[in-house]
């Protein structure tokens, strides 16, 4: 855990002000999130994007796949299983691509903290921009949440993609840990791609 | 009375007819070959005598013109009977070659029925 | 004068009889003598043709014996005769060189008999007088029932007995027409029983056509009365199968329409009728040979339709018909011969018992042999550049111009039909996947050099265009020998 | 000197040294080119020129030939094509079995074609259409597919069928008129009966070779089973021969107002007789299209575009109105230029992987790079998108059709060339887009031969597409020789413009502005700098989180427009090709019924001679 | 470059990047609309400016091969191309018409299709391929009743040129084309369902069945050109209708209004009707829009 290295500001974040300013406004305001529902919080998602809640007004549109995704929610527990769908959704999102954290399971198991097949801090795996906390955070919570992200990535600290891509080996690693068949699935050891 | 009278003039041909109208009979109806043989010499023979009846006139003799009394005026035409001559060799190779050929093939199918030996059809 | 013609028909007939003779003094000497009578025979005809040449085609009569025309036998010589001198003595010298070891226990019984039958069929081209014509026939008939059942198995001997029974039956009709005219006409040389035609009563003379027609008919292979073609062609010894087909059937037909045209001066209705035979002949023969499983028989059924398609083209009446229907009686023998012999030898070579389906893919076996018979196959079927093609051009463009546009349909009908399973032989031949039973290569050239010389004389007629209109002008001069009666009459009667 | 003499010893050289140079693959190669280059060149240079040199050539007042742009225009098609494909087939058919005889009997189809493309009379044209069928027979039965005998032997008989019934007109012809030159033909001396079946046998025996609806069943099969650099000429030249002939004898020869004078009672001014010749057009290419689509088999399905695109050629006859000949002769060339690339494309792919079927290819645009380009250029075309050839064809066309108010027709024609977007769009997608199979990885590019082969018909599309008047001027050149004088060319072109009463396009223009528009938006494309472009491999697709290997099956090509065959499956079934198996069958049943008259039993045999006595006796007694 | 040819020029790009401007527009409308029908309040009116600008500031991009790069790039000047072809109104906003008539049309919109189609396939998603062939399949359906719209109008007016068409209709409503020739009108409304590939038959790029099919593989810069050609496309045709049917505009806005208000009826069938079974879609588009279009070019032919 120890040897993880701060995110330094990568020579792909520093550019010219003006043009950031509006790349920002704009990543800020259209959030397309992958439609990929990991665990029990997947239900939350659906009061959020219908008529009471209704997130599209904040510019979120849910996309078939991880290419045209920016946003990936782990909501709930994330078994070890659907821990090597996650990973390759991931890396096959492009490139400013955030992580939301639904409910305790993400942080620390939850109450699966002893289960053998749960998946017990997310952090270790892939980078998490944004906890919610609550045994399923209600609707609101999730728009909180998703409004949080949205301040985080106007002011440039949503850089969890960084960290993963600068951390890469450490990542690999921990992941190769808990999945112990790594390439008898063939999950390819490089970066995706 | 005409017909009475044609048929005494023509006595000769009908008679000859007559033969080979039994001849093609036997042919055609019986299914021995042997009988058939026998149909098809029937029909030779009709009609040999109606070749020879065909040089014929009424009332005059045979053209040997060794003796001083005969005259071509009053002999009968001799080529028909020549041509008869011919006619019965023939006739007679073609019997001795296929009763040769009946034996054979009764060797070989055991039967005399034509309708049984038509191995080759269609 | 020419009375050397006569040898034509006397060396045959010595050489028949001496053969018993040189069979005592050794025995596989008489294998060698047909070649020499049908060498003979061709070098006779040729020095005929130039004499013809020399007094610029107008046929000449032998007397025999003497006898000034309407008394004794007399021959008569043109073109006609000619060609069909040719092309027996040809294609008989071809077979006999086939022959040499094909019959392999052949006594000299064999030969004579082939001989012989050579000699009947010169005799009926050549002959001018009508009982010589049936004293012929006979002769090619006997020697054919004794051919036939040469190889004394069921199959021949069953053919022979159905042969000797219709063929009996049709010298008894020539037999009661002859007589029938010379009871009206008292006399028997052709020429003069034209001459006296008119004065027979129309019901007498209506009679004897019909009867010959028919004796004649079953002789010449037409529809209802060809019962005894397939089986013969099926049984019979191939060399005995080919000269029937290519040499034997020629003459008949060749005798029917001397007989129509010449004696009875035959009118439309007659014609009409004889063509409505023709055609009817020609369709049974395609069709029946498109299911067949014998090689021989089918080629047998294909000969009975090449035997209407010629029928047709004689019996159009116009002087282009009877020309192609005398150049397609060449093409067709050349044809039969190449096909006939060829396929004997791939089947002795695989040893099958004569099915269509022994043949599979002979071809990389037997190249050169699978080639010339698939060539005359093609050329059988009338593509344009081969002989077929001109031949099947004038007996169409006659067809149509004597009006029977639905002949010429059925005609082309007909021909594609023949195509069908012909195209469907070559496939079996050339057929990639190996043969199945046991090949020996037995390469015999008195197998292959027949062959060989029929697919040049194919390759001759078709390519040298001069050759071919030269031998165009020689075709009209002897059809119109069969058809102008007047010009018939004067020659053997005017002299 | 007399330019037919020259042009027919220079091919009959090169058919000798493909005889003699057997043994020699590349003299004899070499030599078969040259020949057919010399004789290219020379038609070429005398295309349009009538005068200094002698043009006819007369034989004995039986075969007439004539050289003049009438036939030239048909000749450099096929010496054209007959070019690329030998230059494809030589390494296509390097190791073949045969390969000997594919020569010899190609060289044959095409001295037959030339003959009869060159004849000025029914006997030298029969000859040459004889020796064309024949030739490529005998290259279908060398070929070593499986099954060929059954189809070569499919495609003989209903092209002889074709050829007996022209020789049967010709008859008809030769009989009232005394002679088989064309130009002996007037029809004043028919009767209206004789006038009907001449058409309706003529065009039956061209329909035949032009694989036109009713009797196309023999062009899937032959078109299959035969080499494929020979089914380029096959499809691309060979059947263009139907199209010839219809020239000949119904506006040639014969010409268009015998059919005006028999007196048919018309529709709009267009005969009954014309009316069926764009009605079977239509649906020929409505048809041929259909079963395109769905066949699974890729030569099957180019066999029947070909069907298809043959249709609208007979449409264009069909009109009779110059426009609609100018469509049918741009037709022409466009289908020759787009059809021998994409069977060349085919064969390369054939001859490196070794499969012939859709599902089994894929992904092949590295392997083979050129052919890629190739066949988008070909498909373009054959789809008719502007700013390529095809669409002159289309255009030109409609024109015609809407020219003279078939509406119906041209409305179901145009739906017949938006399937033809579907199966082209089809062949790329199979053959070289999607996952490339394990076993195809290795495969080398096209050899150098066929590339060539494939690039130059892609040139000429290209070049068709921007300067289309120039073949324009060609057409003109062949329609003023059939001298339709009262039909004005219904397009005017003006350099690259095409302005008729209906409407205009400009082809160079609309070419330009395509390519303009295509810089701008490569800029607009690279507007952005920053992002890092990144090359990924063929497994790394959306696969719902799964992880693929090689193995797994992700090519969606096996029955692919499922959809419309399960919408369209009651009316499939009806197809003219079972059709005519059926009536084969009952033939042969015929045959064995009439065999069976032979019983084998020598009494019936006499039986048979009584009754035939008898006939006789009442026959000739009565 | 004469001054008139320059100014032609001008209009040109300002008509493209109006078209773009307004395709957005209308987009995010119907989103609304859409929205405030299923009673929730929808994304703001510049959802689609920012979603494109969001897209174009992507770090990386994805490609399988040259063709997935040529693909877009391809389909825009299919698209600007097709563009150029539609008057827009009088004088200078004819644009290039003069150089293509109906039929030109009617096939350079395909060139932008199989542009898009074959980067798809180069993707090599299985996907993207399902996707392209139902919108082929889709195509080769409302082909038909659209063809027999166009070609009874070009019976109709004797001529294949838009403009003449528009000239044709001028004066009331009465003599629009769409009320002019019911039968005519009928089918073309019924075929442009087809077109805009809207909800009832949005089965090539159904999100639930096959993952947005054909752009399965589009992300970042990509799918960027895909929503700006795909709203150049929507106005082009609404366009294009709006000259055939509903009389054309005289000046740009009147253009404007007439786009907007044909938008909505595909629209709002969208919105009522569930996505058809492909081979449905296939049937009925040649099931009862093409018996009228028969009757319809019937009637315009006697």
């Amino acid at each position: 855990m120890d040897d993880l290295k701060r995110p330094t500001l990568d020579s792909d974040f520093t550019c010219d002000m003006a043009f950031n300013k509006i790349t920002k406004w704009a990543q800020k305001n259209s959030l397309w999130l992958l439609a990929y529902g990991t665990g029990c919080g997947a239900i939350e998602l659906s009061p959020t994007m219908t008529s009471r809640y209704d997130w599209s007004r904040l510019g979120i549109r849910g996309s078939a796949t991880p290419r045209q995704a920016d946003l990936l929610l782990i909501t709930g527990y994330l078994s070890t299983k659907t821990l090597k769908r996650v990973i390759r959704s991931y890396e096959q999102m492009q490139d400013p691509k955030y992580v939301i954290g639904f409910g305790s399971c993400t942080i620390n198991g939850g109450m699966y903290y002893d289960s053998y097949n749960t998946i017990k801090q997310l952090d270790l795996y892939i980078p998490v921009d944004v906890y919610i906390n609550g045994c399923m955070p209600r609707p609101e919570a999730v728009l909180s949440g998703l409004a949080y992200l949205k301040d985080k990535i106007g002011d440039k600290k949503a850089d969890g993609w960084i960290k993963y891509k600068q951390n890469f080996e450490w990542y690999r690693e921990n992941q190769k840990k808990i999945l112990k068949s790594f390439n008898g699935d063939n999950m390819p050891d490089k970066y995706n791609w | 009375m005409s017909w009475v009278e044609t048929v005494y003039n023509y006595s000769y041909f009908v008679g000859a007819f007559g033969l080979i109208m039994i001849g093609l009979y036997a042919v055609m109806v019986k299914t021995n070959l042997i009988k058939i043989l026998i149909g098809i010499n029937l029909i030779d023979v009709g009609v040999n005598i109606f070749l020879v009846s065909l040089g014929y006139i009424k009332g005059k003799g045979a053209p040997i013109f060794s003796n001083a009394s005969v005259t071509p005026a009053n002999s009968i035409d001799p080529i028909p009977q020549a041509l008869v001559l011919t006619a019965i060799v023939i006739g007679v190779a073609v019997t001795a070659l296929s009763l040769s050929v009946i034996i054979k093939l009764y060797q070989h199918y055991k039967t005399l029925d034509i309708s049984k030996i038509r191995e080759m059809r269609w | 004068m020419v009375d050397y013609a006569i040898l034509l028909i006397a060396l045959p007939l010595f050489a028949a009889f001496l053969i018993p003779l040189v069979a005592m003094v050794n025995k596989n000497w008489p294998k060698y003598i047909p070649i020499l009578v049908t060498a003979f025979n061709s070098v006779l005809s040729i020095n005929l043709l130039l004499y013809l040449n020399a007094h610029n085609g107008t046929p000449f009569i032998v007397k025999i014996g003497g006898f000034i025309p309407p008394f004794g036998i007399n021959l008569f010589i043109g073109y006609l005769a000619i060609i069909l001198l040719m092309l027996i003595s040809f294609v008989g010298l071809m077979i006999s060189l086939y022959t040499i070891n094909t019959v392999k226990d052949a006594e000299s019984r064999y030969y004579m008999l082939f001989i012989l039958l050579l000699m009947g069929v010169t005799g009926l081209v050549i002959t001018g007088d009508l009982f010589n014509m049936f004293v012929f026939l006979e002769i090619t008939s006997i020697s054919a029932y004794s051919l036939t059942a040469y190889k004394r198995d069921g199959l021949s001997l069953e053919a022979s007995m159905k042969y000797i029974l219709i063929g009996s039956l049709a010298s008894v009709f020539v037999l009661i027409g002859i007589g029938v005219i010379y009871y009206s006409t008292h006399t028997l040389n052709i020429a003069d029983i034209s001459n006296h035609i008119n004065t027979v009563p129309k019901y007498i003379k209506m009679f004897s056509l019909s009867m010959l027609l028919i004796g004649l008919a079953i002789e010449a292979e037409l529809f209802p009365v060809n019962g005894w073609v397939p089986d013969v062609y099926q049984a019979s010894p191939t060399p005995v199968t080919t000269i029937f087909s290519s040499i034997v059937v020629k003459a008949t037909i060749y005798v029917f329409f001397r007989v129509l045209f010449t004696v009875f001066r035959a009118d439309l209705t007659v014609m009409n009728f004889v063509m409505g035979l023709g055609v009817i002949t020609l369709l049974i023969g395609e069709i029946s040979a498109l299911k067949q499983v014998n090689i021989k028989r089918m080629l047998a059924y294909s000969s009975i339709g090449q035997v209407g398609l010629i029928v047709i083209a004689i019996s159009s009446y116009s002087s282009m018909g009877v020309a192609g229907g005398i150049y397609q009686m060449i093409n067709h023998a050349i044809f039969k011969g190449i096909l006939f012999l060829g396929t004997a030898y791939m089947i002795t070579s695989v040893s099958g018992t004569g099915k269509i389906s022994d043949l599979k893919g002979i071809a990389q076996k037997m190249p050169i042999s699978s080639f010339i018979v698939s060539f005359s196959i093609i050329a059988l079927l009338g593509v344009p550049p081969l002989t077929g093609f001109w031949a099947k051009m004038m007996i169409l463009s006659s067809v149509m111009s004597s009006g029977h546009q639905i002949i010429v349909a059925l005609i082309l009908f007909a021909t594609v039909v023949e195509a069908v399973y012909y195209l469907k032989f070559i496939a079996v031949i050339y057929d990639s996947s190996e043969i199945t039973n046991s090949f020996k290569s037995t390469i015999k050239f008195n197998k292959i050099v027949p062959i060989v010389l029929f697919a040049l004389t194919i390759i001759l007629f078709s390519v040298v265009p001069q050759f071919l209109v030269k031998f165009q002008d020689v075709l009209l001069k002897a059809a119109n020998e069969l058809t102008n009666v007047s010009s018939y009459i004067s020659i053997v009667l005017g002299s | 000197m007399n330019v037919l003499r020259t042009i027919a010893l220079i091919l009959s050289l090169g058919f000798l040294s493909s005889i003699l140079f057997y043994k020699i693959r590349e003299l004899r190669n070499l030599s078969i080119i040259a020949s057919l280059s010399v004789a290219l060149g020379f038609v070429i240079k005398f295309f349009g020129i009538y005068t200094g040199i002698k043009r006819a050539f007369s034989y004995k007042d039986l075969f007439y030939f004539k050289f003049d742009a009438f036939s030239n225009f048909f000749v450099v098609l096929i010496l054209g094509v007959g070019l690329l494909a030998i230059l494809a087939s030589w390494n296509y058919m390097k190791e073949k079995k045969g390969e000997t005889f594919f020569y010899v009997f190609f060289m044959l189809t095409i001295l037959g074609m030339v003959g009869l493309v060159y004849s000025r009379d029914m006997l030298s044209f029969f000859i040459g259409w004889e020796v064309m069928t024949m030739g490529s027979f005998l290259v279908i039965l060398q070929s070593n597919e499986k099954d060929r005998f059954k189809f070569a032997l499919r495609y003989f008989i209903i092209s002889l069928i074709g050829a007996y019934s022209l020789l049967w007109s010709m008859f008809i012809i030769y009989n009232k008129v005394h002679s088989f030159k064309f130009s002996a033909f007037n029809s004043s001396v028919f009767t209206k009966g004789e006038l009907t079946t001449l058409l309706i046998t003529i065009s039956i025996g061209f329909l035949i070779k032009a694989a036109i609806m009713p009797f196309h069943t023999w062009a899937s099969g032959a078109y299959s089973r035969s080499p494929l650099t020979f089914t380029a000429f096959f499809s691309g030249a060979m059947s263009k021969m139907g199209i010839y002939g219809l020239f000949i004898f119904l506006y040639g020869s014969i010409g268009l107002s015998a059919i005006y004078k028999t007196g048919y009672n018309e529709f709009f001014q267009t005969s009954y007789f014309q009316y069926t010749l764009v009605w079977l057009g239509v649906i020929t290419a409505f048809l041929g299209t259909l079963r395109a689509i769905l066949s699974e088999d890729i030569r099957v399905m180019l066999a029947y575009s070909s069907v298809g695109q043959l249709g609208y050629m007979l449409i264009g006859i069909g009109l009779g109105s110059t426009l609609g000949l100018t469509a049918t002769l741009f037709h022409v060339v466009t289908h020759g230029l787009f059809k021998t690339s994409l069977f060349i494309v085919v064969a390369a792919i054939i001859h490196r992987t070794g499969k012939t079927k859709f599902h089994e290819l894929g992904g092949l645009i590295n392997n083979m790079p050129i052919a890629f380009i190739a066949t988008l250029i070909s498909i373009i075309t054959l789809a008719g998108i502007p700013p390529l050839g095809g669409f002159a064809t289309k255009w030109l066309l409609y024109e015609a059709m809407i020219e003279k108010r078939m509406f119906f027709a041209t409305a179901i024609t145009m739906l017949a060339s938006i399937g033809a977007f579907l199966y082209a769009y089809r062949l790329i997608q199979n053959l070289f887009l999607g996952q490339r199979k394990l076993e195809h990885d290795d495969v080398k590019p096209a050899p150098l031969t066929m590339q060539i082969a494939m690039l130059i018909p892609a040139l000429g599309m290209v070049f068709l597409g921007f300067f289309p008047n120039l073949l324009i001027k060609y057409t003109n050149l062949f329609i003023e020789l059939i001298n339709i004088d009262f039909f004005k060319l219904g397009v005017k072109v003006t350099d690259t413009a095409f302005t008729n009463s209906y409407g205009y396009w400009n082809a160079f223009y609309l070419g330009s502005a395509v390519v303009i528009i295509f810089i701008v938006s490569t800029i607009y494309y690279n507007l952005q700098r920053r992002a890092k472009i990144y090359k990924i491999g063929q497994l790394d697709i959306y696969t719902a989180g799964e992880y693929v290997t090689r193995e797994t099956p992700l090519n969606y090509s096996f029955n692919f427009y499922g959809f419309i065959f399960d919408s369209l499956k009651p009316a499939i079934k009806y197809s003219v090709t079972n059709f005519i198996t059926r009536i084969s069958k009952e033939f042969i049943a015929l045959s064995d019924f009439v065999r069976r008259i032979y019983t084998g039993n020598g009494q019936h045999y006499a039986i048979f001679t009584m009754i035939f006595t008898i006939i006789t006796l009442i026959y000739f007694l009565s | 470059m004469s001054t008139d040819s320059m100014y032609r020029l001008l209009v040109t790009i300002a008509v493209i990047l109006g078209s773009i401007i307004y395709g957005f527009f209308i987009n995010s409308l119907a989103r609304r609309i859409t929205a405030r029908v299923q009673n929730r309040m929808g994304p703001p009116l510049k959802q689609p400016f920012i979603d494109v600008i969001k897209l174009y500031s992507k770090r990386t991009f994805v490609t399988h091969g040259i063709m997935q790069t040529l693909g877009p790039i391809l389909m825009l000047t299919g698209i600007i191309s097709t563009l150029i072809l539609i008057p827009y109104g009088k004088g200078y906003l004819t644009l290039y018409s003069s150089n293509g008539d109906l039929i030109t049309i009617l096939y350079i919109m395909t060139f932008g299709q199989l542009a898009m189609a074959l980067a798809v396939g180069q993707a090599g998603n299985p996907y993207g391929t399902i996707g392209v062939a139902r919108g082929l399949t889709r195509m080769f359906g409302y082909e038909l009743p659209l063809i027999l719209a166009l070609i009874s109008l070009i019976a109709l007016n004797h001529s294949a040129d838009v403009n003449v068409i528009i000239a044709n209709q001028h004066g009331g409503i009465a003599n629009w084309n769409a009320f002019r020739h019911p039968f005519v009108g009928i089918t073309a409304l019924l075929a442009m369902l087809g077109m805009m590939s809207y909800q009832p038959f949005d089965n090539a790029s159904a999100p639930a069945e096959v993952a947005s099919g054909p752009i399965t593989e589009f992300g970042g810069k990509f799918m960027a050109i895909m929503m700006t050609t795909n709203a150049m496309f929507v106005v082009a045709k609404l366009a294009l209708l709006v000259d055939l049917f509903f009389g054309g505009a005289s000046n740009i806005f009147i253009l404007a209004l007439k786009i907007f208000l044909l938008y909505l009826y595909p629209l709002f069938v969208g919105l009522v009707f569930p996505r058809f079974a492909m081979e449905d879609t296939f049937l009925f588009f040649w099931k009862w829009p093409t018996l009228i279009g028969f009757i319809g070019l019937a009637i315009a032919i006697f």
